[in-house]
């Protein structure tokens, strides 16, 4: 039998993972604040704007953490799916890297665009 | 019945066998190999084993010294021109065992690392911390599974010998999960088939060590030898007789009664050694008749402590302190506390010597060839001779491979010079088991059960054949084994279905135990002496006049037993005294 | 020593006679400090000689006694009456056809363990005169915990991507690949690697770790997986990104 | 007659409910979609970072409708919980060997929350919650 190229996918999977762990929790209480209506100053318009626009190496880092969590999930749900008994894992390991794939490239523009 | 042809059969696949398998599959390749088992391979009871095996490899060694322990420690009942091939073969068949891959504890410089064992005047146990024999068993396992050749009927269970022309030419055996039967025809057959410490209500042994392959030997015509020597190990669990290794004391462990007294000194293992200091060939480190014995008088004297388990003396390690013993003795302490919920790093161990091995059976020669043609044997069913009256911890697992080897090359030479079989004889011999298996199922008269009989079996011998022995107490025995053979014969089996019938299995077990029971009873009644493991309160003392020569048992049927004797082999030590007192004597 | 009446449900399966599974109830006196297989034992011996099951060392080292006890698969020899107040309810493991009662077939467990190549591989050998191998302690140390696998097949019982994909390698054959690997004598991952790396191999796990959770020796195949993992990534990179295959 | 073996087929929809080892893996897996779907949230607001202050400052405050408080809670509490089964996991993924000896399993999770703990303390401060 041939040798897998799971890696491919596995590897993103598992760095996405990673960083997950250490951003996602921490980013997802700043945005959870904003939630419940308390802005912190650094979420406002003007200072995400700067941050972003005159530095390169944060639109690098924004695009990793957001482009690695993103096919982490996706690669995580579809074994999920396989897991809940959809067993159609080509058709749905299409759609789910497929919807990874152009989310990342929409923040690519987005960031590309500031 | 279904027809399986093959070169060699191998009946058991524990260290013996698949040593044995390996080497014919290296030997010649072109060979077929049907390597048969009551058991899964890595099931065999070779996995138990803890302590280690031995031999010589450091440079303050030697084979001599290896000759005179092994010897001595027999009771100069070892045939002397196989224990010098023996301790020849031994470190070559561990450095093998050791690029196959066997997870050898090291020292730091990367050699094999070796530990002090019971009776030995060198450190030359070659150990994987307490789990020796397991890694050796899975070593070989995972070994043979590279050669093809070694066709495995695992869960087949093996029922009798095929003879014709008085050669042995196959056997009859049944594939345990769907209860047919089936013949190998074979032109050379090994039996590996293991112990039989099950006759015995305390032991060490698995449940699988029923002496099959003794008893099947033995009925076909082979005979047994010096099965009055069976090997009590001193320290066992007083429960469930699971063993704590020998090692416990290799490595410092001291052994006390419910005084606190050291009380091996007493019974010339002594003058004391310092706590912690194990001293090799004294005290703790005595052999392991001595130590069990030691414990008896302990009993009779009243200086054993009373457990809810029964009478016990006391292992202490507490000196050897966490580290150590985490490092060195993991399982013995895992077992101490689940078992008994003895922590070994807070508190002493209660303890009992347990039956643990058959110096005893089937007779092979140093080519682990048995008197019967086309017939071989190796391990512990067999009895090559090399433990004499007492086998030193760590020499057995060795012997499974040394011999486990030979058996296989003298098959093979065997087989070179054997003609061709005669299939309709072989197929006639077949039908015979296949009548008793239909008579065994279609009995329906009888009032014995399995396992009653198995109970009044295993409390005979335990009473009346164990440590110490009585001419009063082994002529009830032979009787009362005598009396169990017949009755087994009324035996009915509750389970008459096909698949996995384990009340069927019991019951063909029964009947090889009762069978080596015989053999132990009888042999250690006409044995008016004492030797090693067989000790008679009416006859104390060694008498190499009359009894330096090795019991024959020979099966005669539903009658008793014939016995006969054979010359020990001498070449170059004399009988002499055992001297277990550190040259203090 | 206290004794008590224990009440136990197990499963019953005869081919000959039987279609399908069902449970029968028996109850015995055993001593607190008995382990479940003393008390089928003593079924065995004083209720019901029709009953089946594999055991041997009573020590928890030769892997016979596989069993679900309560739903988790445990070693008989191993589970102490002291721990299950009520009812204890035994079947055979889960993930493996039943011959018979609580005997299973491990067939495909054996096939697997054979396929990975577990033994040593070497590309030159020795002679033994030469001697040992040398190995240091800490060479040593990288791989015993994955040696001491007693193939008892609780983790293929515990591990659901096994129930699920039955052609998923499973972890115990795997951690034993990865003994191999590890071992400072062996030279034979390349080859390993055509088993463990493909789609039968490392890449069904799914991290679930009930096979360490399960195992009675503590093997940790899950461990042992995900290293494979790993380095089978980077194997993949090598092969793949790099100039010239990474050779 | 002779062998029949009894196949007992694995219920490929139900089977994590026969164990609370499989519930809780389940539960650990479905974190991802929380996770996922929270990301591509995020994906949003750069977007309408991107397209200027009023449609950045709609998004700010669209995030405050209760299903969205909802939606972060769950967010943050999937991300959190897989933060901590993933520090957990790296020890038996990625063992250390310091001479002869394996690191402790609890140091290698211990050092990654220290870490961890470190980062998130920064991303607050930047952000300049306090
Ligand atoms: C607890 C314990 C600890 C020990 N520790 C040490 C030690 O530290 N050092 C040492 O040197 N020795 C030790 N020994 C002794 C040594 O382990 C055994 O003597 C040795 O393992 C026996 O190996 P074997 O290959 O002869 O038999 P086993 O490993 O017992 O194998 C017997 C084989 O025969 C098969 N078989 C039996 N009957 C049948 C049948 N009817 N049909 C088909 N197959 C059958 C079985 O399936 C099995 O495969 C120890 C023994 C015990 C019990
Ligand atoms: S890894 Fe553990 S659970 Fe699995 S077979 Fe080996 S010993 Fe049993
Ligand atoms: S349970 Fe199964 S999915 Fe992997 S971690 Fe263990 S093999
Ligand atoms: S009987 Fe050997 S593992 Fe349980």
């Amino acid at each position: 039998m041939a040798k897998s190229n799971k890696p491919v996918v596995w590897f993103p999977f598992a760095a996405g993972g990673t960083v997950i762990a250490f951003f996602i929790p921490v980013i997802a209480l700043l945005t959870l604040l904003v939630a419940f209506g308390k802005v912190p100053a650094g979420l406002s318009y003007e200072s995400m704007h700067s941050w972003l626009a005159d530095c390169v190496l944060a639109k690098l880092a924004v695009f990793g953490i957001l482009a690695l969590s993103l096919w982490s999930s996706a690669h995580r749900l579809r074994c999920t799916c396989f897991d809940f008994g959809l067993r159609i894992d080509t058709l749905v390991a299409a759609v789910l890297y497929s919807a990874a794939i152009v989310a990342s490239l929409a923040a690519a523009m987005f960031l590309f665009r500031l | 019945m279904e027809t399986i042809q093959t070169d060699v059969a191998i009946i058991g696949a524990g260290g013996a066998g698949l040593r044995a398998a390996i080497a014919l599959a290296e030997t010649d390749p072109k060979l077929r190999i049907a390597l048969i088992s009551k058991v899964y391979p890595m099931r065999s009871h070779t996995c138990a084993a803890e302590g280690g095996a031995a031999g010589v490899i450091k440079p303050d060694d030697s084979f001599d010294i290896h000759f005179d322990d092994t010897v001595g420690g027999g009771d100069w009942l070892s045939d002397q021109d196989c224990v010098e091939y023996f301790v020849h073969e031994a470190p070559k068949e561990l450095l093998q065992l050791e690029h196959w891959g066997c997870p050898w504890n090291r020292e730091p410089d990367g050699s094999v690392a070796v530990r002090p064992f019971g009776g030995m005047k060198k450190k030359r146990t070659w150990f994987a911390a307490d789990k020796s024999g397991f890694h050796i068993l899975h070593t070989l396992f995972q070994t043979s599974l590279q050669f093809d050749s070694i066709k495995r009927y695992d869960e087949y269970f093996a029922l009798d010998l095929l003879v014709d022309a008085g050669r042995c030419q196959g056997l009859t055996a049944m594939d345990m999960r769907s209860g047919q039967l089936r013949q190998f025809h074979a032109r050379a057959v090994i039996i590996a088939g293991g112990g039989a410490g099950r006759m015995f209500p305390f032991t060490t042994n698995g449940a699988i060590k029923t002496g099959d392959g003794m008893a099947m030997a033995y009925r076909a015509g082979a005979p047994l030898k010096d099965m009055e020597f069976v090997q009590y190990h001193p320290t066992g669990l007083p429960n469930t007789g699971s063993l704590l290794t020998e090692a416990c004391r290799g490595e410092g462990g001291i052994l006390v009664n419910k005084h606190g007294r050291r009380y091996l000194q007493d019974y010339g293992m002594g003058p004391e050694t310092p706590v912690g200091q194990p001293q090799l060939k004294t005290m703790e480190l005595g052999p392991r008749d001595r130590v069990s014995q030691a414990y008896w008088h302990e009993l009779q004297k009243g200086n054993t402590v009373t457990t809810p388990w029964g009478e016990c003396v006391l292992l202490d390690m507490r000196h050897l302190g966490t580290k150590k013993i985490n490092e060195r003795l993991p399982l013995v302490r895992e077992l101490a506390e689940s078992y008994l919920g003895v922590d070994i790093v807070k508190d002493p161990v209660p303890i009992r010597p347990v039956v643990h091995y058959m110096m005893g059976g089937i007779s092979t020669n140093t080519q682990a060839a048995t008197p019967l043609p086309g017939l071989f044997a190796a391990g512990e069913c067999a009895c090559v001779s090399l433990n004499g009256a007492n086998r030193l911890g760590s020499n057995s697992l060795v012997e499974l491979l040394v011999f486990g080897r030979r058996a296989a090359l003298s098959a093979i030479e065997h087989i070179e010079k054997t003609p061709a079989a005669n299939t309709a004889a072989l197929e006639a011999c077949a039908d015979q088991t296949q009548q008793r298996i239909r008579a065994l199922f279609s009995r329906t008269a009888g009032t014995e059960s399995v396992a009653g009989l198995r109970k009044e079996m295993m409390t005979t011998m335990e009473e009346h054949a164990g440590i110490y022995r009585t001419e009063a107490g082994l002529q009830a025995a032979v009787a009362r084994i005598h009396e169990l053979r017949e009755r087994y014969r009324r035996v009915v089996l509750t389970d008459r279905t096909n698949v996995y019938n384990t009340d069927l299995f019991q019951t063909l077990e029964l009947g090889s135990m009762l069978d080596c029971a015989e053999a132990v009873t009888v042999g250690a009644l006409a044995r008016k002496e004492s030797r090693g493991a067989h000790q008679r309160l009416d006859f104390p003392e060694r008498d190499d006049k009359n009894f330096l020569r090795h019991t024959m048992v020979y099966h005669q049927g539903a009658d008793a037993p014939r016995i006969d004797y054979l010359d020990v082999v001498i070449t170059r030590s004399q009988p002499g005294i055992r001297d277990y007192s550190g040259g203090h004597q | 020593m206290k004794e008590r009446l224990i009440r136990l449900e197990v499963f019953r399966y005869n081919p000959d006679t039987d279609t399908e599974g069902h449970y029968q109830h028996y109850e015995v006196s055993c001593l607190e400090e008995w382990v479940v297989l003393d008390a089928l034992n003593k079924v065995k011996e004083t209720l019901d000689p029709t009953l089946n099951f594999r055991w041997s060392c009573h020590m928890a080292v030769c892997g016979s006694c596989g069993m679900m006890i309560n739903g988790e698969p445990r070693l008989a020899c191993h589970t102490f009456l002291r721990n299950y107040p009520g009812t204890i309810r035994v079947e055979p493991l889960v993930h493996f056809p039943v011959e018979r009662d609580l005997v299973t077939a491990p067939d495909d467990f054996m096939e697997k363990l054979k396929r990975v190549k577990p033994w040593i591989i070497r590309k030159d050998k020795q002679p033994i005169e030469q001697g040992e191998y040398r190995q240091t302690p800490k060479e040593l140390l990288r791989f015993r915990q994955y040696a001491m696998c007693i193939n008892c097949t609780l983790c293929y019982a515990a591990c659901p991507e096994y129930g699920l994909t039955r052609h998923f390698i499973g972890p115990a054959a795997l951690a034993l690949a990865h003994r191999y690997n590890q071992d400072s004598r062996d030279q034979g991952r390349d080859e390993r690697q055509e088993v463990v790396a493909t789609k039968e191999g490392v890449w069904e796990c799914t991290f679930v770790g009930a096979c360490s959770e399960v195992c009675p020796v503590h093997v940790d195949p899950a461990s042992a997986l995900q290293q494979m993992k790993i380095a089978s990534s980077f194997d993949w990179i090598k092969e793949h990104l790099l100039p010239g295959g990474g050779k | 007659m002779s062998r029949k073996p009894l196949i007992r087929e694995v219920p490929p929809t139900t089977w994590y409910f026969r164990h609370p080892r499989y519930l809780r893996y389940m539960s650990r897996e479905i974190t991802s979609l929380f996770v996922g779907a929270y990301c591509v949230l995020l994906v949003c607001g750069l977007g309408a970072l991107a397209d200027g202050k009023e449609s950045y400052e709609a998004f700010l405050l669209a995030l405050q409708s209760p299903l969205s408080i909802a939606f972060h809670v769950a967010a943050f509490i999937a991300a959190l919980y897989h933060a901590t089964t993933w520090f957990n996991a790296t020890q038996v993924a990625m063992p250390i060997q310091i001479g002869e000896n394996f690191v402790p399993g609890s140091w290698i999770s211990g050092a990654h929350y220290v870490v961890w703990a470190l980062l998130s303390v920064v991303v607050i401060l930047l952000a300049g919650v306090f």
